[in-house]
């Protein structure tokens, strides 16, 4: 039994604990899986709800206001008042709606999210499966999202929520490719598709700096490009307040649209953890190459407080963005990243490519 | 009177400590719904832009009460606050926006004109006299417009009365609705007396059958 | 003579073209009455092809109350309050539109103090309007914090309306013959401080928002009007000036103390929406000019010349006033039979309703999200398109 | 009523002397006679026929040049019998303005359109077709602005009558 416990503690990921245990014990396995999965949902549910009163706070202190004060301690509890507020709302579905499409929509946003977030190292020993691919795989899942948007603004039968619906999909899918392009940068810097090998790789220095101007500009590519993803001003065109009354969640009520709701907020932190990642070294501290004694003083922050507190610093930023910039125009939209950003992305790659060749790295 | 007791079978609660619990989960529902109030971004004249004050201004900021999470779509939206002038054209509309909204939902009226025409009373063929000629209203904020206090006043009034669960309503049956801006020695509770004493009858008025009875109230010409 | 009266459906009837199944069609949309980016109750039908807008057919009534009609029941100082509901904007200079025509008719000399005071309120008012608006702007572009921080400045001088008025949206203030009340006496002090604070909060506004690469894209070159067809769209106001015809009324035909008073006017070029915002920002300039050198001159006099018991009666005719809003010119008409008084007809020439129309010529082939800046950027006020 | 209820200050009713504007309007012999009514700017009157050439000569005339139509609308004057339409001309080079009148009848108001003009009448005589019920010859899109399609009867009218409309009775001072 000792040793199992061993042996489970040793392994970094979840899956590998689970496997760990499943060769010895079914019912303990079992037992730990449910633990996992009931740990991951409210992992999920207090990420978002804490996520939704951060965005409030931040913003109202952007607008010189004050925010939720009143249910808590500075309306600590707001979020959770809304939340119980949505689970129990009536669950509208009009009547001329694709009622089986209408359905999956949200279950689909959500999964995607979900399942992104699984192969995020959020400290060394806390990951739920380390996937060889974990980075093919994350572009995978991700294209699901915006399927359950195409499909909630389709089956809604309503003319804005269509409108939406196919700005989303356009806009998702030339950004994807800017987005891929920068996540490739990361990737030949590293020499793996591991998120937890690309983590270690930067045990010399992040990549950000280390790779030179190359790193830097694939970074600041992800950040656009993934902004426009997630559906947020500057880009927030697919739910265009004072265009589209609602955008694609136009019909949506209740408990579907919290659905909505919550994805998109667990998107932009997979999208700030995996910016943080990729290009700020994720868990692995501050480090210059050479400077040893530095080094062990930044090895007592532990691991997850790194993690946490970068993924904090991009947040912040995509929500600064938010409260500050107007919204471009669709045709404009399509311009920055066929015109501008593509072109760049390629650009950069290439000279990822040089500077990989010739090694120039800082601090090899 | 709560939710939980409508959706439960009257069995369950003769098993000992159901009904406690059933009036606990009641009360920790109807504070949730009391302090998220999602605004519809609904106006129509003069009174929008004090609410737009009440909500938007930083002086003011709905936000502090969790209400300013204002939706563009009824469907996600928990309050309709009745901002101006309802003339004939825009009632079937109104109608129309009320019944989009999900259950639960609330009313404020704030104005003059939305609680009885306002200005617009005599002469105008087209002034709705009262907003809730056309729905339930829940409470009425007086003014003209009403300063954004008063909008607050409103909102915790109703807030209020979430919490006490008197605003469960059995669809096209309506209860009779309270005035918020009281003056400070009456209760809610003096009103609420008051009015069940003088509206014992009608308590519960029927909207579709009070409409066809009562016809415009010719009595006002006096 | 034959007259064919049409309906909105007869309207708005897509001629069914199914040549082939790949053909794109066009569609109509709703945009309102309620919505977002229409400010109150403005419907607005859009003929959409994918999201280009091929027609914008404006549907109004839905905040209309038949004011006209009120007021031909009530006499003229009953009358100014109904006014203040319309354009609730700039109700100092609805209120003073009805005292000027009332005045203009039985041939009232006013004196220094009420004009004086009249066109200080009538500037704070419009600066007031300006930033309501383009915190609006801000909103419909998508920038959320401009929304809140017009409308906080704004609050200051709402503070200023309260004390001197009584009140903070509808001041039914500027009465024929002279002024509700007297000025409160903070009003000066108070003013002085108001211009001090806002000054630098419209240099604020340009950094904020003006500069702005998006903003920039999202307004240049969008929803270009010429000057021969606004004029002959009957557009005024700032519109009208941001397509470079320098038409304002408080220079062309001063009223009030304009000629006294020392300003520019802002004027465009080219006509499209940035030229309109950048009009209504120097104007919020040039009103902090004017009531700057206003403020400290206020002469004394008595501030109400008529009677408040005596009946208002003017002569037989047809009387006609205007002056330049916020928004472009009002103008009034009064048709007064010389016996009653109470007119016969009352007709308000709102600066919204004719501005309105132009929103078809400026947004045909652009997209929707500039249907949404040119909406904005003609500042429309809904209750005073339908009064 | 006694005269002492009408305020000093009040002028007695004298037509305005005749304008040099309007001198030269009569000069052209287009049907346009002086305002017969009290105005307080330049005013001429037109039978409902010679109107369109009227307003025709008095926009594209470069000594007139009267290019905005500041504003239309229409007075029942139900003891005569007819609407007054009013037309506000509004000259922005010569800074002028000209007030246009035409009596038309009550019982078959019919007058034609100026559209194509000034494009701002197009919406204006809506307006005073939603409102009074004037028929625009040659209008190209006349129907109701304020009111729905199926409105009955026309509201600004003096016999409009309304079951829904409240009256005020006068309060006996």
């Amino acid at each position: 039994m000792r040793l199992l416990v061993q042996k489970t503690f040793e392994a970094v990921t979840f899956s590998d604990r689970a496997n760990a245990l499943l060769s010895d014990n079914f019912w303990l396995a079992a037992g730990f899986i449910l633990l996992a999965l009931i740990t991951t949902v409210a992992f999920i549910s207090i990420l978002g709800l804490s996520l939704v009163y951060v965005e409030r706070k931040i913003a109202a202190h952007f607008q010189c206001r004050l925010g939720p004060m009143r249910v808590g301690w500075h309306g600590i509890l707001q979020t959770i008042a809304d939340a119980i507020k949505l689970l129990l709302k009536e669950d509208i579905v009009p009547e001329r709606a694709d009622r089986i499409l209408f359905f999956m929509a949200p279950v689909l946003a959500i999964l995607a999210t979900v399942l992104a977030l699984m192969v995020i190292p959020l400290s060394p020993s806390l990951q739920v499966v380390d996937l060889n691919i974990g980075i093919v795989f994350i572009a995978a899942v991700s294209g699901i999202g915006v399927l359950g948007i195409l499909l909630g603004g389709w089956s809604s039968n309503n003319k804005w929520s269509l409108l939406g619906a196919m700005r989303a999909g356009a806009q998702f899918v030339s950004y994807e490719i800017s987005v891929t392009l920068s996540l490739l940068v990361a990737v030949l810097f590293a020499g793996s598709l591991q998120l937890s090998e690309i983590v270690q790789s930067q045990a010399a220095g992040w990549w950000i700096w280390r790779g030179h101007a190359a790193g830097l500009v694939a970074f600041i590519i992800f950040c656009i490009a993934s902004t426009a993803e997630l559906n947020r001003t500057p880009f927030d065109l697919p739910e265009a307040e004072s265009e589209l009354t609602g955008g694609f969640h136009t019909e949506y009520s209740g408990l579907r649209f919290s659905f909505f709701f919550l994805s998109e907020f667990i998107n932009m932190f997979i999208v700030a953890a995996l910016a943080a990642t990729l290009f700020l070294g994720g868990w692995m501290p501050f480090h210059i190459g050479g400077l040893d004694s530095f080094n062990a003083v930044m090895d007592l922050i532990p691991p997850g407080l790194w993690f946490a507190g970068k993924t904090a610093f991009i947040i912040f930023l995509i929500m600064w963005v938010r409260w500050t910039f107007p919204r471009l125009r669709v045709d404009q939209l399509m311009r920055l990243e066929w015109k501008f950003l593509l072109p760049l992305s390629f650009a950069n790659l290439i000279l990822a490519a040089c500077v990989i060749l010739t090694e120039a790295y800082f601090f090899a | 009177m709560g939710l939980t007791k409508e959706k439960i079978a009257p069995a369950a609660e003769k098993i000992p400590g159901v009904s406690y619990l059933m009036t606990r989960m009641d009360q920790v529902i109807n504070l949730a719904r009391s302090n998220s109030l999602w605004p519809l971004t609904f106006g129509t004249s003069c009174c929008a832009i004090e609410m737009m004050m009440a909500t938007g201004a930083s002086r003011h900021d709905i936000a502090r009460f969790g209400a300013e999470v204002a939706r563009p779509s009824p469907r996600q939206a928990d309050l309709l606050i009745i901002a101006g002038t309802i003339v004939k054209r825009m009632a079937p509309r109104l109608r129309t926006l009320y019944e989009q909204m999900a259950e639960p939902r609330y009313v404020i009226a704030t104005g003059a004109c939305t609680i009885s025409g306002g200005p617009f009373i005599y002469q105008s063929y087209t002034t709705i006299r009262g907003a809730d000629e056309i729905i339930p209203v829940d409470v009425y904020v007086p003014g003209c417009p009403p300063r954004p206090e008063g909008l607050f006043y409103g909102l915790l009034t109703l807030q209020q009365m979430i919490r006490k669960g008197e605003t469960i309503r059995q669809p096209g049956v309506r209860r009779k609705p309270v005035l918020c801006a009281l003056p400070p020695e009456i209760t809610l509770a003096d009103i609420q007396k008051e009015m069940e004493e003088l509206l014992k009858k009608d308590s519960e008025v029927d909207v579709e059958q009070t409409r066809k009875e009562l016809a415009w109230p010719t009595g006002l010409n006096k | 003579m034959s007259v064919t009266i049409t309906s909105l459906s007869e309207r708005i009837r897509i001629p069914e073209t199914a040549d082939s199944p790949l053909d794109t069609q066009e569609y109509f949309i709703n945009m309102g009455p309620q919505h977002p980016a229409t400010h109150g109750v403005l419907r607005l039908m859009l003929k959409l092809n994918g999201e280009t807008v091929q027609e914008v057919i404006p549907v109004l009534g839905y905040i209309h109350r038949g004011i006209e009609k009120i007021g031909e029941s009530v006499n003229y100082r009953q009358f100014v309050h109904l006014t203040d509901r319309m354009d609730y904007l700039s109700a100092m200079m609805n209120n003073w539109v009805v005292a000027m025509v009332v005045e203009k008719a039985t041939k009232t000399e006013l004196n220094d103090r009420i004009q004086y005071v009249r066109t200080i309120l009538a500037e704070l008012e419009r600066i007031q309007s300006h930033m309501l608006w383009w915190g609006v702007l801000g909103m419909d572009l998508g920038a959320f914090t401009p929304f809140l921080y017009g409308f906080r400045d704004r609050e200051i001088i709402t503070d200023i309306f309260e004390e001197t008025v009584g009140c903070r949206l509808t001041m039914n203030f500027i009465q024929p013959g002279g002024l509700m009340a007297d000025i409160h006496p903070n009003f000066v002090k108070r003013v002085k401080e108001a211009m001090t604070y806002v000054k630098p909060k419209i240099d604020e506004y340009e950094e904020l928002l003006s500069g702005n690469v998006i903003l920039q894209e999202r307004t240049r070159n969008i929803g270009i009007l010429p000057a021969d067809e606004a004029i002959s769209l009957g557009v005024t106001g700032p519109p009208l000036r941001a397509s470079g015809v320098p038409y304002d009324l408080r220079k062309v035909e001063p009223y009030g103390v304009y000629d006294k008073v020392e300003f520019r006017t802002a004027v465009g070029t080219v006509g499209d929406c940035w030229d309109r915002y950048w009009v209504r920002v120097e104007e919020m300039r040039q009103s902090v000019k004017i009531v700057e050198q206003l403020i400290d001159n206020i002469p004394e006099g008595k501030t109400m010349l008529m009677k408040p018991a005596k009946k208002i009666i003017i002569p037989k005719g047809v009387f006609y006033s205007n002056l330049e809003t916020a928004r472009g010119i009002l103008g009034i008409l009064i048709a007064s039979d010389g016996v009653s008084d109470k007119p016969v007809r009352i007709h308000m020439r709102s600066p919204n309703y004719n501005n309105l129309w132009a929103v078809d010529r400026i947004s045909r082939g652009s997209r929707v999200g500039d249907l949404v800046a040119n909406v904005s950027s003609l500042d429309l006020v809904v209750p005073d398109i339908d009064r | 009523m006694s005269t002492s209820d009408i305020i000093p200050g009040t002028p007695v009713n004298e037509p305005l002397p005749q304008s040099e504007l309007v001198k030269s309007i009569l000069a052209l012999d287009l049907r346009a006679a002086p305002y017969e009514g009290n105005a307080d700017c330049p005013a001429v009157q037109v039978p409902v026929d010679g109107l369109l050439k009227l307003l025709t000569k008095l926009r594209r005339d470069p000594e007139f040049n009267f290019d905005m139509l500041s504003s239309h609308t229409a007075v029942d004057r139900l003891e005569q019998n007819v609407f007054e339409l009013v037309y506000y001309l509004y000259s922005l080079t010569k800074q002028k303005r000209l007030l246009v009148s035409v009596l038309i009848p009550r019982d078959n108001p019919v007058a034609p359109t100026c559209s194509g003009i000034w494009k701002i009448a197009e919406w204006q005589e809506r307006e005073v077709y939603d409102l009074f019920g004037v028929c625009y010859d040659g209008h190209p899109d006349l129907r109701r602005v304020f009111l729905e399609d199926d409105w009955q009867g026309f509201p600004l009218r003096k016999d409009y009558h309304d079951d829904f409309m409240l009256t005020r009775e006068p309060i006996e001072s």
